[in-house]
């Protein structure tokens, strides 16, 4: 077994430096690393380019980065729940490309499994489309959208293993396997670190040769970002 | 006219049994409310989930378990997680049966606008590209005029496109149409409302013939 | 909950006429639909093209429409423990199209997911790639595969429930989820039919909606193809 | 001269701590023997396993774990089973760090062949094109000489191909070379073979540079 364990955040985001590019898993609030993030806004790091499917809300996930400026670059399906980001984004202090969201898991995907490019109909007519070929396959329209380059993923799933093995939870899931070797050193905070063996093999979502760093992670808050419930 | 109550029980009656269901944010998350109770639905929620229930009871929301409108949600028995890349491969695969969207505009070839207001509004498309690119079967929900009382049944969206020529059903709060190589044809029309009133409330060409019934949503 | 059960393998193989294309779950004898083959044995229909890793050995699996002469085309990664297969194939009664094994993963893969091609650098250079698109990406060259067309995907699966959902277990996963949804219609075969709601959510591999029809196999022989062991 | 294992445990030296390996079948399964017990590394088989252990005891076989030669197999602590996607997914996307496999040819641009025997021997490439497409390390293990005495490694394959300018190192019953832009370069021999004898058993190119240290296989 290959020991991907580490102890503390700080060797979490080591080598993380200024204008690398960085995959944050999550969708909205949910399943998003946490403990990472936290200690890159105490790392200051600036100029940051993050691929993430949404960019966290004005208080909480992606959004404590933004507060800071430490993004210059935005890489996301959706980011309609940010006051802050809105501000950079119109005053032009944030660059943001908005790719459509199957695109964007599979640009993970692509870059995790080895494929420079894949065709998709997503975005096809439209200004996604823009500057990339376009092609027809079978009678239907299509793009051909590239694998991203990224320096670290940063993934958060609920239990794992000091292998690396992950298992995620509910829709916590989303972003977070498609990341998981897909950028040059990808760190995987769990919910609970198990001691190696304790996984079933044939439950193990992200085997732990796509993690090079796993850690426990502390004093979760998962936030929720709208609650919605029924009355008995 | 119909209020959003109203176009989401019209949209109901679209969705037949063994049909696998994606519900886009707004209007087309009511539908779920209005499906026969008769008929074995499933919806799937695009950030990674097969089997949606009802919102939980207050005390038993679950953050790690939300639909992609990032409310929390249940699941059903037969239920299933799965993450980003395989739920879009159910979308762009084409094994949803069913896609239910808002728009800002349509076209009437098709053509629908739906996630960005130049200089105004830019909250990005989410899902919303890969779902109209894909889907076979899509159905727009929407008023049928907007804030300004202007039409969003258009000869030609004026907004950044989602997707091009993929609407094939429009249900308003004052119609039903379905998107033709001809233009917008005219099949309901909301109780209380007259075609003249359609007429004027459509930019794009529309397409009348013979009698318009009203629509049944009991 | 969408029913998909089926109660007899004649259901499973319902539809299935000559000339379709076929796509078959498994690796060597691992995890390979037997219920479903043997019904096609049965059924009689030829000139069928399989889409399969392997083609089974001389008097098990695939090896048993083979000798039936019901196999006008296989398509496989490596045939290379089948007699019949072989004579078949050197005397051109057999048309066969070798695939390098990812490519035939991934060609399933994408139909299941609904992309038309992906580039892979697998085959650059050699036979495999004659007649296909070549094309540099960052230095690399790559080869441009396209999605499979099938009528009917047979998987075997370990659990599955009445909603089409299938866990599966071991090795005997292989192909089988890769194939699921990848054909017009998917038969999948269970060792253990189980009531909806036992599966953990977390824990299927192929949510049911990639399934058509499932039903409880039975008798299975589960061959082993190499039976190596070590003494105490 | 070494045999199969002899082989098997020089190419075993160049495993080091932390690395995803990937055994083809033949000489390159019996690697697993022979690495030093005192470092981690898991074994990657391409039909979907990760952390593959050595052969169950009589009576422990299960039909559902073999490995990529379809053999019983058992797993260690820490093993996961997935899909053939992923698993070209570990192995293209450069994952797995050290891949050895048999050839029935290489040339001296790191072009090999192992796959096909035209008219003759048609198995099929398996995982082998992926492999040797994909990998940034790449150790061949062979015999220097086929069964009627030919070199092995060639100015240029005579077979069909496999790979183009893949391969990186190549361990012999004779020597170990390593593939460079100029051809084979000698970098050990085996015991008691003297570099005349591999000079006449390498059709292609061979460097010979300084004193050539004799394997050290302990």
């Amino acid at each position: 077994m290959i020991n991907k364990k580490i102890d503390t955040v700080q060797q979490a985001v080591e080598g993380v430096t200024d204008n690398m590019t960085l995959m944050l898993g999550g969708f909205g609030l949910c399943g998003i690393p946490e403990n990472a993030i936290a200690e890159l806004v105490k790392l200051g790091v600036q100029n940051l380019t993050c691929i993430s499917n949404n960019a966290g809300v004005d208080d909480f996930g992606l959004g404590l980065l933004l507060q800071q400026r430490q993004i210059k670059k935005m890489i996301s399906s959706y980011v309609g729940e940010n006051d802050e980001f809105e501000r950079q984004m119109l005053s032009g202090e944030l660059e943001v490309e908005l790719t459509p969201q199957g695109t964007l898991a599979e640009k993970c995907r692509a870059a995790q499994a080895g494929f420079p490019a894949f065709y998709t109909p997503a975005g096809y007519g439209t200004e996604v489309a823009e500057g990339k070929e376009s092609r027809e396959f079978n009678g239907k329209m299509y793009i051909l959208e590239k694998a991203y380059e990224a320096d670290f993923a940063f993934v958060k799933a609920w239990k794992g293993d000091e292998a690396g093995n992950l298992i995620f939870k509910g829709t916590a899931r989303n972003f977070n396997p498609c990341m998981c070797g897909a950028a040059k050193i990808t760190v995987a905070e769990v919910e609970e670190l198990v001691p190696v063996g304790e996984l079933d093999p044939n439950h193990i979502h992200i085997p732990g040769i796509f993690v090079q760093r796993i850690f426990q992670g502390k004093n979760y808050e998962k936030r929720i970002e709208q609650r919605t419930v029924r009355t008995r | 006219m119909l209020d959003k109550n109203g176009i989401a029980k019209r949209i109901a009656k679209e969705v037949k049994d063994g049909y696998y269901v994606n519900l886009g944010i707004g209007i087309p998350t009511l539908v779920a409310n209005f499906v026969r109770d008769d008929i074995e639905v499933e919806f799937q929620s695009e950030n990674g989930v097969l089997g949606m229930g009802p919102f939980p009871y207050q005390g038993e929301e679950d953050a790690d378990i939300i639909n992609a409108g990032k409310q929390t949600i249940t699941t059903l028995p037969g239920a299933s997680f799965f993450d980003s890349a395989m739920s879009f491969s159910m979308i762009r695969g084409q094994h949803v049966d069913l896609t239910i969207l808002g728009a800002m505009e349509v076209a009437e070839n098709g053509d629908i606008a739906n996630w960005k207001i130049p200089g105004k509004m830019v909250k990005g498309m989410g899902g919303a590209m890969d779902l109209v690119a894909s889907a076979e079967n899509i159905i727009v929900a929407m008023m049928h005029t907007n804030k300004k009382g202007e039409s969003k049944l258009l000869k030609k969206c004026s907004l950044p496109l989602t997707g091009v020529g993929c609407v094939k059903k429009i249900v308003t709060n004052l119609a039903v149409l379905e998107v033709t190589n001809k233009g917008f044809k005219l099949l309901e029309r909301a109780p209380g409302i007259t075609v003249e009133e359609i007429k004027k409330a459509t930019e794009g060409t529309l397409i009348i013939e013979g009698e318009i019934p009203e629509m049944e949503i009991a």
